[in-house]
């Protein structure tokens, strides 16, 4: 069967004061009905722009698709016409974004928010939706949500934000939903508790999950499968026990080392040094070259590492290509 | 929707006072522009000529005069002068009623006459007037303490209101008195509406006793202090009439308009001099052989010819030349740059001196333009000169009536009789500091005096012209003020418009002859 | 190029001058401006006389007479001659209102923001009390009262003006008093005087450069204002004055208004170019606005 | 919106009210000058004893701080004296010039809101586009080009070359006796010239703040939202982001509020218009101070009425807002 949203060799490039820059260089990512897909990086490695070009919501200008595909559920998004992508959004792919506390509209009652997304893709009257609306409230576990879906974005937490976010995502069932760092601006508790909802969510409604975060630990909880990202890129890939066990690429493994476990505790984390470089200022080798520990040879600098199966899966390292590591 | 028409509306109404009016009947309406404010429209206590035109319209006065200097009847049907010139008998006409129903009585113009002489500042108007006698309703008997030659014309309509004593008379300060904002007269026109500083809406009398008069319905008088916008006014018809045009650069354009006519009738009692004044307490300037200099400096006939590009006429003396008094022999100080020079250097100030002029702002063909030409003329003799502007009028006339200056720039009305007008600016009793318009030259001659209070009281006009002959010649002699010329005023009318005031006090008259031509 | 200016650690201002002097619209204003001051400067080497003199016919037009290719006005005076004498005082009352409007603004901002409390509520009040006072209007009554000369027009615009400036500095102030290094300042036992002008006004000084750059402007619109009205020194020429006083005769001689007016704009229009480019440079995060 | 807030509002207006009372009794009373010599000059010139009958007509005589307390307390009976030119009660003339004056500012006002934020709105969409630049343009031109200069400049074109609209007054006076719907219209006319020239500073400062304010909201958060849930982009400009870019043009207007009346004050001396602003200037020649300062009472009140009103609608605008105070 063909995976329900399908991203493929997509490149997508900035324009900036230093020229135009990748973005998202050939990047390819697929996630099959049902399941949940980790997209993980450091900030700035490329995971969001991915989550709004699958939107089609790349600011342009500056920002532009060069190439690639992104099919859904067979049908090319990339170069769809506008008003189709509107039917799309929020129909059969809707999003959930980092920010609750600001990603609400703070002049509409939240109520009336979500029922503008019910009204934008069914046919219903406008009284409907926001009984819809109220009940959905419900259903992401606000409690009293009469009363509720009159407030106003200010007057509630951010954990209730990040509930009426999903509801309103989930409110016209979506094929896919993109939660990208739902939990980041929240507390340890709430993040648990937005995770179950989501896991709920996709429990009743369906919906393929694509989680893009940061958190190796959210990753281990929620995801069947994953992708890790590297400035533009995706460098290693594959189901989330085998990426979560046996990392390849030394930047994947840095990042799981991150992991703070209870059993660990006393051991210090380990960091990994540096930052990720500016866009426009990577060079032809490997954008990771800089950071590793494990440098050393001439491709490293000079030529980009290709994603390739290298027996557990996908990673796109020189160093793991030759079986050094 | 509708609070728009609302505001709308009432804001038309507020800009000229529209209210329900019945439709205008065949007499047809008049739209005067001008620039002058009048604080009021009650002449009887306030001089000039913004207050004087509706005024006129307003309130009748016992006699008016033709473009003759004759005097004519109008509220008084006939006038008798004493042998010995100490009493006026003023005989009214019957049908005289003001414009609430009351009837014109001689109490009424007896309140009036001595409200003005209290009140009005030209003092010398009745001042001998010493008591009205009312012998009946219509008879007024007028007693003087001398013989006052210039009484009949103050009985003109500019000068001399009839007040309904009822109104007036109620012991409140005349000055002051709301009613002067919303005056009752006999004239041939009755207030509509008045917006302080905007328009004056004047309706026909219906019970006017003069018969067939006013020809009118409607006079509005339309102030527009903006000279472009009320060329623009008069160009598009917005206007009819502009009276007191005083720029060339107005009477030229308005000139070439096709609809309008332009005359220069209707001014001779106005008497507007503009003159250069000199502080002759200044030790600078006391010396009359510098004020010489100065005037053989001067070149009037430039001044008349270019700067004010022919519209204006020459005026060599302090009697308009269009009196009947002014004397023709005088000196007319043409120009003499080298005995300039020489009066100069006699006086001792062959090095020159430094001087400042004044001017009032405003009228800047009139003022402000001789003043910087006096600047670049006078430094031919020797004579820095500073020009000080003065923001506006009151600072001027701070410093004028405060004999705070140097030269400055001045204009001054006749009205008609010298004893109005002109006495003020010579006597030496009148040095009064702090008032305008009063002796602010600070000029002191005896025999001026003495030739000027012969003259007021004197009713013999060929007398008279001997003691202003006099007068004349001394104080061209002396030199107080050098005398540049008359204002150009204009009229500017629509050509459909019939019997425009061209008498001697022009539109400080009742235009109840104003007509529309078909 | 963009290397360097990654890896060497340039100061504040450097950036800014960097942003700057490649701010085409900025660099216009720059140019415009030095135009104009330099025309004003040394103008009255090219016309020695007074420009209040008659030198000629009044209301010749632009471009007849060589020696008045601007024309003459409608006393005759050289149309030139007065843009050249009249952008000094214009310019300086701008300067000096804007100078004006800069101390007390500044100061009481200043005051209100570090202090807080009673101080902060007291002085709050004043300028809103004077935001309340339509400031054309308030500065004409007291030009009026005090007799209009170069300084007490300059004095009244900065009495006007300055609650903007307060209420920018008393921001500013705000923002920059929580930072670490005035809080380390305080912990060292630094005097107050000391922790304002010494450690929060250079922090706090570039929204205020830009605001003092702009309110120049506003301070020559302001004076243009003032003498348009017949409210400038009318001994003192100056292009509001050559405006107000040739307002009569719009009809017949375009040219003795339409000259200094465009000077008034060119030079508002540089000095506001030149503001947004101050802006520009001291938030390049603000750049796409 | 507590009633309770408005009443402490007004309250507070009130105040400040009082404090122009006295500051411009103040200044005018302590002013070089003796008001009964500015007084007998209008009447055409005075003797001594006329002087003292006027300072005792006027009050001029009595202490100042009796002065004080007459003004005071006839200001709070809406009774600001007698003015020393027309001899007419101040709010008489007040009175006949304040709806021009009203009608001139709030048709600006509305006129400069509405098409400068419109030209923001659509500068907005394309911040490097043409529109865009011409905005920025218009809007640095538009706020350093004299106002009464621009009124000089209309009037030299619409009175000659191109005579569509009428260049002085408010009102034909031929139309004195038409119907009110005429005369309207014929106000109408009339105003096109002095309302466009006053709103042309504030209209270009409009259009630069309203393009700033739509790129700030148009790059926040829940305008992602609103297009991830597939709103058209008209709705999207001018359903969720106008209403909160409109919030700081709120601000702004009311703060301009008394800028405005200066600026009416010139362009009602250019154009002729008999409003307030006109009296002002007068008086101001004639040193009518009674006049003089009940002009600047009522713009003062016009002021704090309109602070009062921008607050209001800020706090009806923004519902963060509601309930604090």
């Amino acid at each position: 069967m063909a995976p329900l949203l399908c991203i493929e060799k997509l490149r997508v490039t900035f324009r900036t004061r230093y020229g135009e820059v990748t973005a998202l260089d050939s990047i390819s990512m697929h996630v099959n009905e049902g399941e949940t897909l980790g997209v993980v990086g450091e900030s700035g490695c490329g995971k969001s722009i991915t989550a709004l070009a699958t939107m089609g919501l790349i600011p342009s200008p500056p920002g532009r698709i060069a190439d690639g595909s992104i099919q859904l559920a067979g049908e090319e998004l990339i170069g769809a016409n506008s008003a189709r992508l509107r039917k799309l959004r929020g129909g059969d792919i809707a999003m959930i974004f980092q920010e609750p506390m600001t990603s609400l509209n703070p002049v509409f009652t939240v109520g009336d928010q979500i029922a503008e997304a019910i009204t934008l893709h069914q046919n219903v009257s406008a009284d409907r939706a926001f009984t819809d609306a109220v009940a959905l409230l419900d259903r992401v576990g606000i409690p009293s949500p009469d009363r509720r879906a009159r407030d106003y974005p200010h007057q509630l937490s951010g954990g209730m934000r990040q509930r009426v976010m999903i509801a309103m995502a989930v409110s016209c069932r979506p094929k896919v939903l993109i939660a990208d760092e739902p939990t980041t601006a929240l507390d340890v508790t709430v993040q648990a508790q937005i995770f179950d909802l989501l896991n709920e969510i996709q429990r009743d409604f369906g919906a393929a999950i694509i989680l893009i975060t940061h958190d190796m630990g959210a990753i281990s909880e929620m995801a069947d499968r994953v992708a890790v990202m590297y400035a533009g890129r995706v460098i290693e890939e594959g189901s989330a026990d085998s990426i979560l066990d046996q990392p390849q690429h030394p930047y994947a493994r840095g990042l799981i080392d991150c992991i703070p476990t209870l059993g660990r505790a006393e051991r210090t984390l380990k960091e990994i040094p540096g930052v990720v470089p500016p866009l426009h200022l990577l060079g032809a080798g490997c954008a990771f070259a800089e950071r590793c520990a494990f440098n050393d040879r001439a491709r490293c600098t000079t030529e980009k590492p290709r994603l390739i199966d290298h027996g557990h899966h996908p990673a796109a390292c020189h160093g793991v290509e030759e079986s050094r590591l | 929707m509708n609070w728009t028409r609302c505001l709308l509306g009432a804001a038309g109404v507020t800009a000229l006072s529209i209210a329900t009016v019945p439709a205008i009947a065949d007499g047809g309406s008049l739209t005067i522009a001008s620039t002058n404010v009048p604080r009021h429209l009650n002449g009887a206590v306030q001089s000039g000529i913004a207050t004087a035109v509706p005024s006129t319209q307003i309130f009748a006065s016992p006699l008016r005069y033709d473009e003759n200097w004759d005097p004519q009847p109008y509220l008084a049907e006939s006038w008798d002068l004493s042998e010995d010139g100490l009493s006026v008998t003023l005989n009214l006409v019957e049908n005289a009623t003001f414009h609430d129903g009351t009837p014109v009585t001689s109490e009424d113009v007896a309140f009036s006459i001595m409200t003005i002489k209290e009140n009005h500042p030209f003092k010398s108007m009745f001042a001998p007037v010493e008591t009205i006698e009312t012998p009946d309703e219509h008879t007024a008997v007028i007693k003087l303490s001398q013989p006052h030659p210039a009484l009949l014309l103050a009985l003109s309509p500019a000068l001399a209101p009839v007040m309904p004593k009822h109104v007036f008379g109620d012991g409140q300060d005349p000055k002051t008195h709301p009613a002067n904002s919303a005056p009752v007269g006999s004239g041939p026109f009755m207030l509509e509406e008045f917006t302080a500083g905007e328009a004056i809406v004047l309706k026909r009398n219906p019970n006017f006793f003069m018969d067939g008069r006013p020809r009118l319905d409607e006079i509005i008088i339309r102030i527009i202090k903006d000279p472009s916008a009320l060329l623009i006014a008069m160009e598009n018809g917005d206007a009819d009439v502009y009276p007191f045009i005083g720029t060339s650069q107005e009477i030229s354009r308005l000139g070439e308009v096709e609809h309008l006519a332009l005359t220069t009738e209707g001014y001779a009692a106005v008497g507007p001099l503009n003159w250069l004044a000199f502080n002759t307490a200044s030790p600078k300037l006391s010396d009359v052989r510098v004020r010489q200099a100065i005037a053989y400096a001067i070149d009037r006939d430039f001044i008349t010819k270019a700067l004010h590009r022919g519209v204006s006429t020459p005026q060599r003396g302090p009697i308009i030349e269009s009196s009947p008094f002014f004397d023709e022999t005088i000196p007319a100080y043409d120009l003499d740059l080298d005995r300039a020079r020489e009066l100069m250097a006699e006086a001792g100030f062959a090095d020159g001196m430094s001087l400042t002029i004044d001017y009032i702002p405003g009228p800047k063909e009139q003022q402000q333009s001789l003043a910087e030409y006096m600047k670049s003329q006078l430094k031919k003799i020797g004579i820095e000169v500073e020009v000080r502007a003065a923001p506006d009028f009151p600072t001027w006339a701070g410093r004028v009536g405060g004999h705070d200056f140097e030269l400055s720039m001045d204009i001054v009305f006749n009205w008609g009789d010298p004893v109005i007008g002109v006495h003020r600016t010579y006597l030496s009793n009148n040095i009064n500091k702090g008032v305008i318009w009063s002796n602010t030259q600070q000029y002191r001659n005896e025999r001026v005096d003495e030739l000027l209070n012969a003259a007021a009281v004197s009713i013999d006009n060929d007398e008279r012209k001997a003691l202003y002959a006099e007068f004349q010649q001394i104080v061209a002699t002396d030199l107080p003020i050098y005398w540049i010329n008359s204002l150009p005023y204009h009229t500017a009318y629509d050509t459909k418009l019939e019997n425009v005031p061209t008498g001697i006090w022009g539109f400080m008259h009742p235009m109840d002859l104003v007509e529309w031509s078909e | 190029m963009s290397e360097r200016a990654l890896n060497k650690a340039e100061s504040p201002a450097l950036e800014a001058w960097r942003i700057f002097r490649r701010n085409v619209p900025a660099l216009i204003g720059v140019v415009i401006l030095t135009v104009i001051v330099l025309a004003t400067l040394y103008g009255s080497f090219i016309y020695t006389g007074d420009a209040f003199e008659i030198v000629w016919a009044p209301h010749e037009p632009p471009g007849v007479t060589p020696d008045f290719p601007l024309g003459t006005d409608y006393l005759g005076r050289s149309v030139v001659a007065g843009m050249l004498t009249g952008g000094g005082p214009t310019l300086a009352v701008g300067a000096a209102a804007a100078a004006i409007t800069m101390v007390i603004g500044v100061t009481l901002g200043a005051l209100a923001g570090f202090h807080g409390g009673w101080v902060d509520n007291l002085l709050m009040r004043i300028t809103e009390f004077f935001q309340v006072l339509p400031a054309l209007l308030f500065a004409m009554v007291l030009v009026t009262l005090f007799s209009p000369s170069l300084l007490t027009i300059a004095i009244a615009i900065g009495v006007v003006s300055w609650p903007q400036t307060a209420r920018l500095t008393r921001a500013e102030f705000l923002k920059v008093k929580e930072l670490e290094y005035v809080t380390a300042a305080r912990a060292i036992g630094a005097r107050d005087a000391r922790i304002i002008w010494k450690v929060i006004l250079p922090n706090a000084a570039p929204p205020l450069i830009v605001s003092a750059t702009l309110t120049i402007g506003v301070a020559i619109l302001f004076e243009a204002g003032l003498s348009f009205l017949g409210l400038g020194d009318p001994n003192v020429m100056s292009w509001g004055l050559m405006i107000g006083a040739n307002r009569d005769y719009i009809l017949d001689a375009w040219w003795p208004v339409t000259f200094p007016g465009l000077a008034i704009f060119l030079t508002v229009f540089a000095v506001s170019l030149i503001g947004d480019g101050l802006n520009d440079a001291f938030n390049p995060k603000m750049r796409e606005r | 919106m507590s009633a309770s807030y408005l009443m402490k509002r007004v309250g507070y207006g009130l105040l400040l009210m009082l404090g122009v009372v006295i500051l411009n009794f103040l200044l005018i009373r302590l002013a070089p000058g003796d008001p009964a010599v500015v007084i007998a000059g209008e009447m055409g010139g005075a003797t001594e004893e006329m002087l003292e009958s006027i300072r005792e007509e006027y009050g001029l005589n009595k202490p100042l701080l009796t002065q004080l307390w007459i003004y005071v307390s006839g200001v709070v009976r809406f009774d600001l004296g007698q003015s020393f030119f027309f001899n007419q009660p101040v709010t008489t003339l007040i009175a006949q010039r304040i709806l021009p004056t009203i009608l001139l500012v709030i048709t600006a006002q509305i006129l400069s809101i509405l098409l400068g934020v419109f030209l923001g709105v659509i500068a907005s969409r394309k911040p490097g586009g043409v529109v865009s630049a011409f905005v920025s343009v218009f809007a640095t031109i538009g706020y350093a080009v004299p106002v009464f200069w621009t009124g000089i400049m209309l009037i030299i074109l619409f009175a000659s070359i191109l005579p569509i609209f009428p260049v002085e007054g408010m009102l034909s006076v031929k139309l004195r006796d038409a119907n009110i719907f005429v005369q309207a219209l014929d106000v109408l006319h009339h105003l096109v010239l002095p309302a466009f020239t006053l709103a042309i500073i504030y209209l270009a400062q409009y259009a630069r703040l309203g393009r700033a304010s739509m790129l700030e909201v148009l790059g926040s958060d829940y305008i992602r939202t609103a297009r991830a849930k597939g709103a058209s982009e008209r709705s999207v400009l001018f359903k969720h982001a106008l209403r909160n870019a409109a919030l700081p043009i709120l601000t702004v207007a009311g703060l301009q509020f008394g800028n405005l009346i200066s600026g009416a004050l010139l362009v009602e001396t250019v154009f002729n218009w008999p409003g307030m602003g006109r009296l002002a200037f007068d008086s101001i020649l004639r040193r009518d101070y009674p006049t003089i300062m009940g002009v600047l009472f009522f713009a003062s009140f016009m002021v704090v009425v309109a602070n009062i009103l921008t607050d209001m609608s800020y706090r009806w605008a923004d519902p963060r807002l509601r309930g604090k105070s």
